[in-house]
């Protein structure tokens, strides 16, 4: 094995899980007890978010899987990608997507507990991505990341939502309050959006498709994220949100369907796969089904159930996806048909398999049997349907049965073959199954302990209320026993003539073709060809398109103003008799506009221009502006030199739009003009008292010392207004300095050279 | 003369629009300097006419006396034309070199950067 | 510009100080009557150009004896300048500071003045600039 | 004391003046662009400590009284903006430093950027609305020819579409300005807030509002006015672009908030309808845009506009929430936005390009990049506990408790979508291998200093103003509440009670 000094740190991270770990142990008596250790501080304390954690025997029971088999894991990875180049950034994203999902579970805040929910989405994409030199692993990554990503802003809008409808974030606050949050005409939607961000996360029907996907990622990923910990963090969401807001028939509702329907497709599926990976993806959407389903039964018993199983099925499941990991790496291989015969080579790993699969079967001594009778008892004893519920579990039972002799028995029985590249897994590899299978059987031979010191704080937190968890090994021959034994038996038909009903069961599966993951990726596609297409249309390029638009939306915006205004415009005076030289220039104005724009001629369109200016001018010194006047006649025969100077050199006016063209345009400008007129109409029509004229006049001469009082307001009542306009002319004069000085390209429209460093520059 | 003034207003408006409209960026700084003179007039309107008294103190008086013409808008209108004019100055300079680099005034020419070129080709 | 008239070399000679003196007395009554550093400059720049036009551009910037860009940033500087001082004297920017003397044409002297002077350079160097640029790279 | 506020406005003043002295001495204006940008920041900042501490200061250019002469105002909200152009103005020069573009200082690089700075602090600091149109046009002037510079092909034709588009709305705006001139006889801000309501005209004054929505829409690159930014953006430096996207739009949003505030409050029914369905549609087709490019730069550029919606949207709700949260969505956008477009320029750099298409590996060359661009495209992205997400976290529980479930949904589809394309430029240019095999490029020590130190001083905020979330929006609060109550700002300009 290579081994690097880089490689023994990354050794050392996992005390950073085993301490988490101690000190989670040392908080059991606290929470047997009924006290669970809180810790708050304030933080965005005007957005209702405090750093409020609280360790209740739910929060407790998920932060000890996290972090117990999180050591497991970081052991395990060191094993898997050992020499690695990135094993450390791989260890420390671990531990980062650990430290999130003790967040998630430790959390007493709505929104806290949310923003772990998001970083233990974005470090799972870090993760999935992890061999991200290979496309699939990037879309695996991505599409983990779109689905959890949609169904957690759904669910930050619903933890809004709720917050807002219980009068606080608090989550141990909001326990007592179900019943007035329930009456809320808002709780539909509460519901709905809280329950699209678990079951995205948790990979329920008709979102589990990217978590057979997600097996792109490297087998400590499966094993820690895929299994135990984060889609085991929507079931976490579901529980705690039990008594907030479950009981309510739709709550039942919507967990049952759900719920049940994912446990028989993701048994269903799982029986049919020949990668082991997905084999397991498949058998772990199924179980989360199932837990969902017994949340949605929701009586103590169920969720007593549904924490057993939990429990158990983090024990076994990381288990099996650690196996699977070993496998690929000794020998290269996935699919279940090509590994068989594994026992002789591997004899603990064989061991640790054998142990998971038979608690993964429902067998005692196992915790799977245990959490299997307890899940048969809460089904019967369910207080509507309960026959139709037992049916569906016992048929989920039955293929997950099958399952587990398919992922855990299979490849370590038969024939034993030879492997070109085979070697022996090392310590780290085998450590984390074997530990993690010997305490389902611990556990198994432990449950008076284990229902008292663990589920029962753990069912107490979930339901709201105190509640004891009896759990036993044995109970006497009861139904549930029975139904265990049909479970086992069927099971085993099952495996033994499956590879007959594999044909079938492809033709069976449209899954493929018409499945959600059809959905997503028609979608996806659909999305940005909706984007290109709007964005082709839009930012067209042309910039008569852009003005066009710019200038309706104008006239649109202003039109509507005046019309909800009521388009009351006074009839306006005449202002008496006109002065003939006033008529003379405003026809000047009229057809000198008229002929720069009718004009084929460069020099008469610029000519014109100059006429519409000097005709303003000398409107300006009519109408008491001598100071305009001058300004503007200087300025017009400036633009007119500069224009003649510079348009010379320019092609032509040439007619490059049709009539229809121009039709349009006329139309545009003059919907923009007419609603200008308008709006200035309206305007007029209103007597006008300037507040600041008669100060100014007042003021101009005793205080600012000039009798000119539009170059007073100039150099001294809006001085800055004037710095400002002579900066413009300064900034104006180098632009057009640089333009016309810096060296032009060598010819019009010639490529850039490549070898230019910036890009944008010569 | 007001409203015969605000109707001259509307139209240099409509033709400044519409000459801005147009595919040649040669007559698009015709529309620009017709834009602007409507904008001063719609100004220099806004502020009322008043014809034969500009605002200038007479020598030896301390305050105008009315009615005199509301030097405030004259000021304003004074300030827009000089930076109208920095502006058209620098943008018929820019039309001058946007001819020269591109070899084109058909602004329907000038697409690229709107779009995406294909790969391969870095734009610059 | 190649083909320079004698009449308009030697007029734009003549014309170059008279108009300079008549842009600097725009400048001066602007305070009083119509005029102003924005107006006095345009003129000061007509008769530059003017004497470009007789004379190339080359003559043209020998006679004014100084680059454009540090008439900008002059004229700049100086209408900056002229609200300075006030501060210094805690009152706010552009505060006008007058002196008691009266001069003819001007008036009183004061820091309104020397913001127009500033207005006056630098339109005086915004449109040389501007012009011999042009020129510059029409003839090149 | 009240004199201060004339220092963000004289520093880059004198700067840019020295600079056009210094005209052929490149070097002493590198050295100008930096201690201006600096001095603007300290002044800023002393600002920004009395205006909080004491509420809105003002102050009377030419000691002449409010309204006749022109006010500088600045309140809680533009303390802030202030101080964002003195950082980013400061962190952009630096930034610049490691740029290869010296062509451009011969003519005027230097001068311009200073000018642009001192044309922003104006329009952050005026208290009068034709001044705030010269501080416009300074600032637009500059950056025309700052995007002009280049001279070749890109930068011509975007500056032209730039340049036409921004004259419209000045045109617009200067009309705007004169009826409302016309209509109420005055131009001072507080004074109009007063005169205004007195007239009994509220229809007019929507209607003159809504002309100022298209007006400064357009700087802001609202939809449907934002056409200039995707055609212009991506084709200057790095550098430059960085500014346009951290000040410019954001001076377009700063006037939006200020005048519906301040002026235009006489018809909420209307105008806020109206803000809310430009926002959403702002968001959608900005967020639309970006998802379909491969050419970073264009990719971030349809971003500013999905995200200029966000900011807009806030000001729609008009609640002290929404408020608040557009305040805080300027700020993280300026630091977050600005430290993606520097990763643009540093994978250009290193990479080789900027089209996705072409490049990738950086995630094993350049470890302290990646690590950047994740931290910033995540807050982009509102990823949680970054500064990107309080900010629309804000705008969706404003949303939430007005009921306008609408537009939520909307802003929430848009942040997915942002997600979306930020893991496209992660996957492409990081994660995937180059296609042509290439190694990245190392930079020289000296360009690494410059491009990173900007960089890194960015994603840190990013990183602080999400975890230092709670005392930060107590300022935005502050500010959403002068905002809403505007007597504060009316009386440090006019005086009295």
């Amino acid at each position: 094995m290579v081994s690097s000094r880089k490689d023994n740190l990354s050794r050392w991270l996992v005390l950073i899980p085993l301490g988490v770990t101690a000190w989670l142990a040392g908080l059991l008596p606290a929470i047997s007890a009924g006290a669970p250790p809180a810790w708050r501080w304030e933080w965005v304390s005007l957005l209702g978010i405090r750093l409020d954690f609280m360790a209740d025997g739910l929060g407790w029971l998920f932060a000890l899987l996290i972090s117990g088999i999180g050591a497991l894991v970081v052991v395990y990875a060191n094993g898997y990608l050992a020499g690695h180049p990135q094993l450390r950034s791989f260890l420390v994203t671990i531990l980062l997507f650990m430290f999130a999902m003790l967040g998630v579970v430790l959390a007493d805040n709505l929104l806290l507990l949310f923003i772990f929910w998001e970083l233990t989405s974005v470090t799972s994409y870090l993760l999935i991505g992890f061999k991200h030199e290979y496309e699939a692993s990037r879309k695996a990554a991505l599409q983990a990341l779109l689905v959890t990503g949609l169904g957690g802003v759904a669910m930050l809008a619903g933890l809004t939502l709720l917050g807002l409808a219980g009068g606080s974030f608090q989550i141990s606050a909001l326990v007592g309050q179900a019943a007035s949050i329930q009456a809320s005409p808002l709780y539909p939607a509460m519901l709905v959006l809280v329950l699209l961000g678990a079951f995205t996360k948790s990979a329920q029907f008709p979102f589990h498709f990217w978590l057979p996907g997600a097996m792109e990622a490297p087998a400590p990923v499966s094993a820690y994220l895929h299994s135990a910990t984060m889609v085991k963090a929507g079931i976490y969401l579901l529980a705690r949100f039990t008594p907030i807001l479950g009981g309510h028939p739709a709550w039942q509702a919507a967990l049952l369907a759900v719920g049940g329907a994912t446990l028989l497709l993701g048994a269903f599926l799982a029986i049919q796969k020949l990668d082991l990976k997905r084999i397991l993806a498949y058998s772990t959407i199924s179980i989360l089904g199932a837990l969902v389903f017994l949340l949605g039964v929701g009586t103590p018993l169920a969720v007593k159930g549904a924490l057993t199983l939990l429990l158990a099925h983090s024990l076994y499941k990381g288990t099996l996806f650690m196996v699977a990991g070993i496998l690929e790496h000794s020998t290269g291989e996935r699919e279940i048909d090509k590994l068989s015969g594994l026992r002789r080579q591997m004899p603990l790993v064989a061991l640790a398999a054998g142990a998971a699969a038979l608690s993964m079967a429902g067998l005692p001594p196992l915790l799977g049997f245990i959490s299997k009778e307890v899940f048969y008892e809460a089904t019967r004893h369910s207080p509507g349907w309960a026959n139709a519920l037992t049916a569906v579990a016992v048929t989920a039972n039955i293929l997950l049965v099958a399952v587990a002799g398919l992922a855990a028995l299979a490849p370590f029985f038969g024939a034993r073959k030879e492997f070109k590249d085979y070697h022996a897994p090392g310590w780290q590899l085998t450590l984390g199954p074997l530990m993690l299978a010997g305490l389902g059987l611990a556990l198994g031979l432990l449950p008076g302990w284990l229902g008292a010191a663990v589920i029962t704080p753990a069912a107490s937190a979930a339901l709201g209320s105190a509640y004891t968890a009896k759990l036993a090994l044995w109970h006497g021959l009861t139904p549930e026993l029975a139904l265990s034994g049909l479970t086992v038996a069927g099971g085993a038909l099952l495996y033994w003539g499956l590879p007959r009903l594999r044909p079938t069961l492809a033709r069976l599966d449209v899954g493929e073709r018409i499945g959600p993951q059809r959905v997503y990726e028609a979608g996806l596609a659909g999305m940005l060809r909706l984007a290109a297409g709007q964005t082709r249309v839009i930012q067209s390029g042309y910039l008569e398109n852009y003005i066009s638009i710019i200038l309706l939306t104008a006239a649109g915006l202003a039109g509507y103003g005046l019309w909800q205004n009521g388009l009351h415009i006074q009839p306006l005076e005449w202002g008496g008799l006109e002065m003939i030289e006033e008529i003379l220039l405003l026809a000047i104005i009229a057809v000198a506009g008229v002929a720069a724009v009718a004009t084929r001629s460069r020099l008469m369109a610029v000519a014109s221009l100059g006429a519409v200016g000097f005709a303003v001018a000398m409107l300006y010194a009519l109408f008491s502006a001598p100071d305009l006047a001058m300004t503007q006649f200087a300025i017009e025969t400036l633009v007119v030199i500069l224009f003649v100077l510079v348009l010379y050199r320019l092609p032509g006016f040439a007619s490059l739009s049709s009539p229809r063209a121009r039709l349009r345009d006329w139309l545009v400008a003059g919907t923009a003009g007419v609603t200008i007129t308008g709006v200035l109409l309206a305007i007029l029509a209103i007597p006008l008292e300037s507040r600041l004229a008669p100060w100014l006049a007042e003021n101009s001469v005793p205080l600012a010392g000039g009798r000119n009082v539009v170059n007073v307001i100039l150099v001294d009542f809006r001085g800055i207004d004037t710095l400002g306009e002579i900066t413009v002319l300064a900034v104006a004069a180098i632009g057009i300095f640089a333009l016309l000085q810096m060296p032009a390209p060598r010819k019009p429209e010639i490529q850039e050279a490549p070898e230019d460093p910036e890009g944008s520059d010569a | 003369m007001t409203v015969l003034l605000a109707v001259v207003i509307g139209l240099l408006y409509t033709l400044g629009f519409y000459m801005l409209l147009r595919r040649s960026i040669v007559k698009l700084i015709i529309g620009l300097g017709l834009l602007g003179h409507a904008v001063n007039l719609l100004v220099f309107l806004a502020g009322r006419l008043t014809a034969g008294v500009p605002p200038v103190v007479p020598l030896g008086e301390s305050a105008l006396s009315a009615p005199y013409a509301d030097p405030i808008p004259q000021a304003l209108i004074l300030t827009a034309i000089v930076i109208g004019f920095g502006v058209q100055a620098f943008a018929v300079v820019l039309i001058k070199r946007t001819y020269e680099v591109l070899g084109t005034d058909d602004l329907n020419q000038m697409v690229s950067t709107d779009r995406e070129p294909p790969p391969g080709e870095d734009e610059e | 510009m190649r083909t320079r008239s004698l009449i308009l070399t030697t007029a734009a000679r003549g014309l170059l100080p008279l108009m300079i003196v008549f842009s600097v007395f725009l400048l001066f009554r602007g305070h009083n009557e119509p005029g102003g550093g924005f107006v006095g400059g345009l003129v000061a720049s007509a008769a530059f150009a003017l004497y470009g036009f007789a004379n190339g551009v080359n003559q043209a910037r020998a006679r004014l004896h100084t680059q454009p860009n540090v008439l900008i940033g002059a004229g700049l500087l100086l209408a900056a300048a002229s609200g300075l001082p006030s501060l210094l004297l805690g009152q706010p920017f552009m505060t006008g500071l007058w002196s008691a003397a009266q001069l003819p044409v001007v008036g009183k002297i004061g820091t309104p003045l020397f913001f127009d002077i500033g207005v006056y350079l630098l339109v005086l160097g915004v449109t040389t600039m501007i012009m011999f640029s042009l020129a510059e790279e029409a003839g090149a | 004391m009240a004199n201060l506020l004339f220092l963000p406005i004289l520093i880059p003043l004198l700067a840019a003046i020295a600079s056009v002295l210094l005209w052929q001495r490149t070097r002493a204006q590198r050295a100008i662009s930096v201690a201006g940008a600096a001095g603007l920041l300290i002044s800023a900042l002393a600002i920004a400590e009395r205006v909080i501490l004491h509420g809105p200061l003002a102050v009377q250019s030419g000691n002449w009284p409010a309204p006749f002469g022109i006010s500088l105002v600045v309140d809680t909200f533009s303390a802030v903006m202030l101080c964002m152009t003195g950082l980013m103005g400061l962190l952009v020069a630096v930034y610049r430093l490691g740029e290869e573009h010296h062509s451009r200082e011969v003519f005027g690089y230097h001068p311009l950027y200073s000018f642009l700075l001192m044309g922003v602090a104006g329009a952050f600091s005026t208290g009068d609305l034709f001044n705030l149109y010269v501080w416009f046009e300074v600032m637009l002037i500059s950056s025309f020819v700052l995007l002009a510079l280049g001279g070749k092909r890109p930068q011509i034709e975007g500056a032209f579409k730039y340049v036409s588009i921004n004259l419209v709305s000045s045109a617009l705006f200067l009309t705007g300005l004169g009826l409302t001139y016309g209509l109420a006889g005055t131009l001072n801000m507080a004074d109009l807030a007063l005169t205004l309501p007195t007239l009994n005209q509220p229809g007019l004054v929507t209607t003159l509002g809504l002309l100022f929505l298209v007006a400064f829409g357009i700087k802001a690159a609202l939809f449907p006015l934002f056409f200039w930014l995707p055609a212009s953006y991506h084709t200057p430096p790095v550098s430059v672009t960085v500014i346009f996207s951290a000040l410019l739009s954001k001076v377009g949003v700063y006037a939006l908030v200020r005048v519906f505030t301040l002026l235009f409050t006489s018809q909420p029914e209307v105008t806020q309808a109206i803000l809310t369905w430009v926002a959403g549609l702002t968001m959608v087709t900005g967020v639309l845009g970006a998802v379909t490019q491969h050419e970073m730069r264009r990719l971030l550029s349809f971003h500013v506009i999905s995200q200029i919606g966000y900011m807009l949207l806030g000001l729609a709700l008009f609640t002290p929430l929404s408020l608040a949260a557009t305040l805080y969505f300027l700020v993280q956008h300026i630091c977050t936005k600005s430290a993606l477009f520097m990763v643009s320029g540093v994978v250009r750099r290193q990479a080789g390009s900027f089209d996705l298409r072409e490049i990738g590996g950086l995630y094993r060359g350049a470890p302290l990049l990646s690590g950047l661009f994740l931290l910033a495209a995540l807050s982009l992205a509102g990823i949680p506990p970054l500064s990107g997400f309080w900010a629309k976290y804000a705008l969706v529980r404003a949303g939430l408790e007005g009921g306008n479930y609408g537009i939520v949904i909307v802003a929430l589809l848009v942040g997915i979508l942002t997600l979306y394309s930020m893991t496209k430029i992660w996957a492409e240019a990081f994660w995937k291998k180059h296609p042509k095999g290439k190694e990245a490029t190392q930079l020289t020590p000296a360009a690494a200093r410059s491009l990173f130190g900007p960089l890194v001083v960015l994603v840190a905020l990013v990183v602080v103003l999400g975890l230092a979330a709670g005392p930060l929006y107590e300022v935005a609060t502050q500010a959403a509440n002068e905002l809403l109550n505007p007597q504060l700002y009316i009386r440090a300009v006019l005086g009295g009670s």
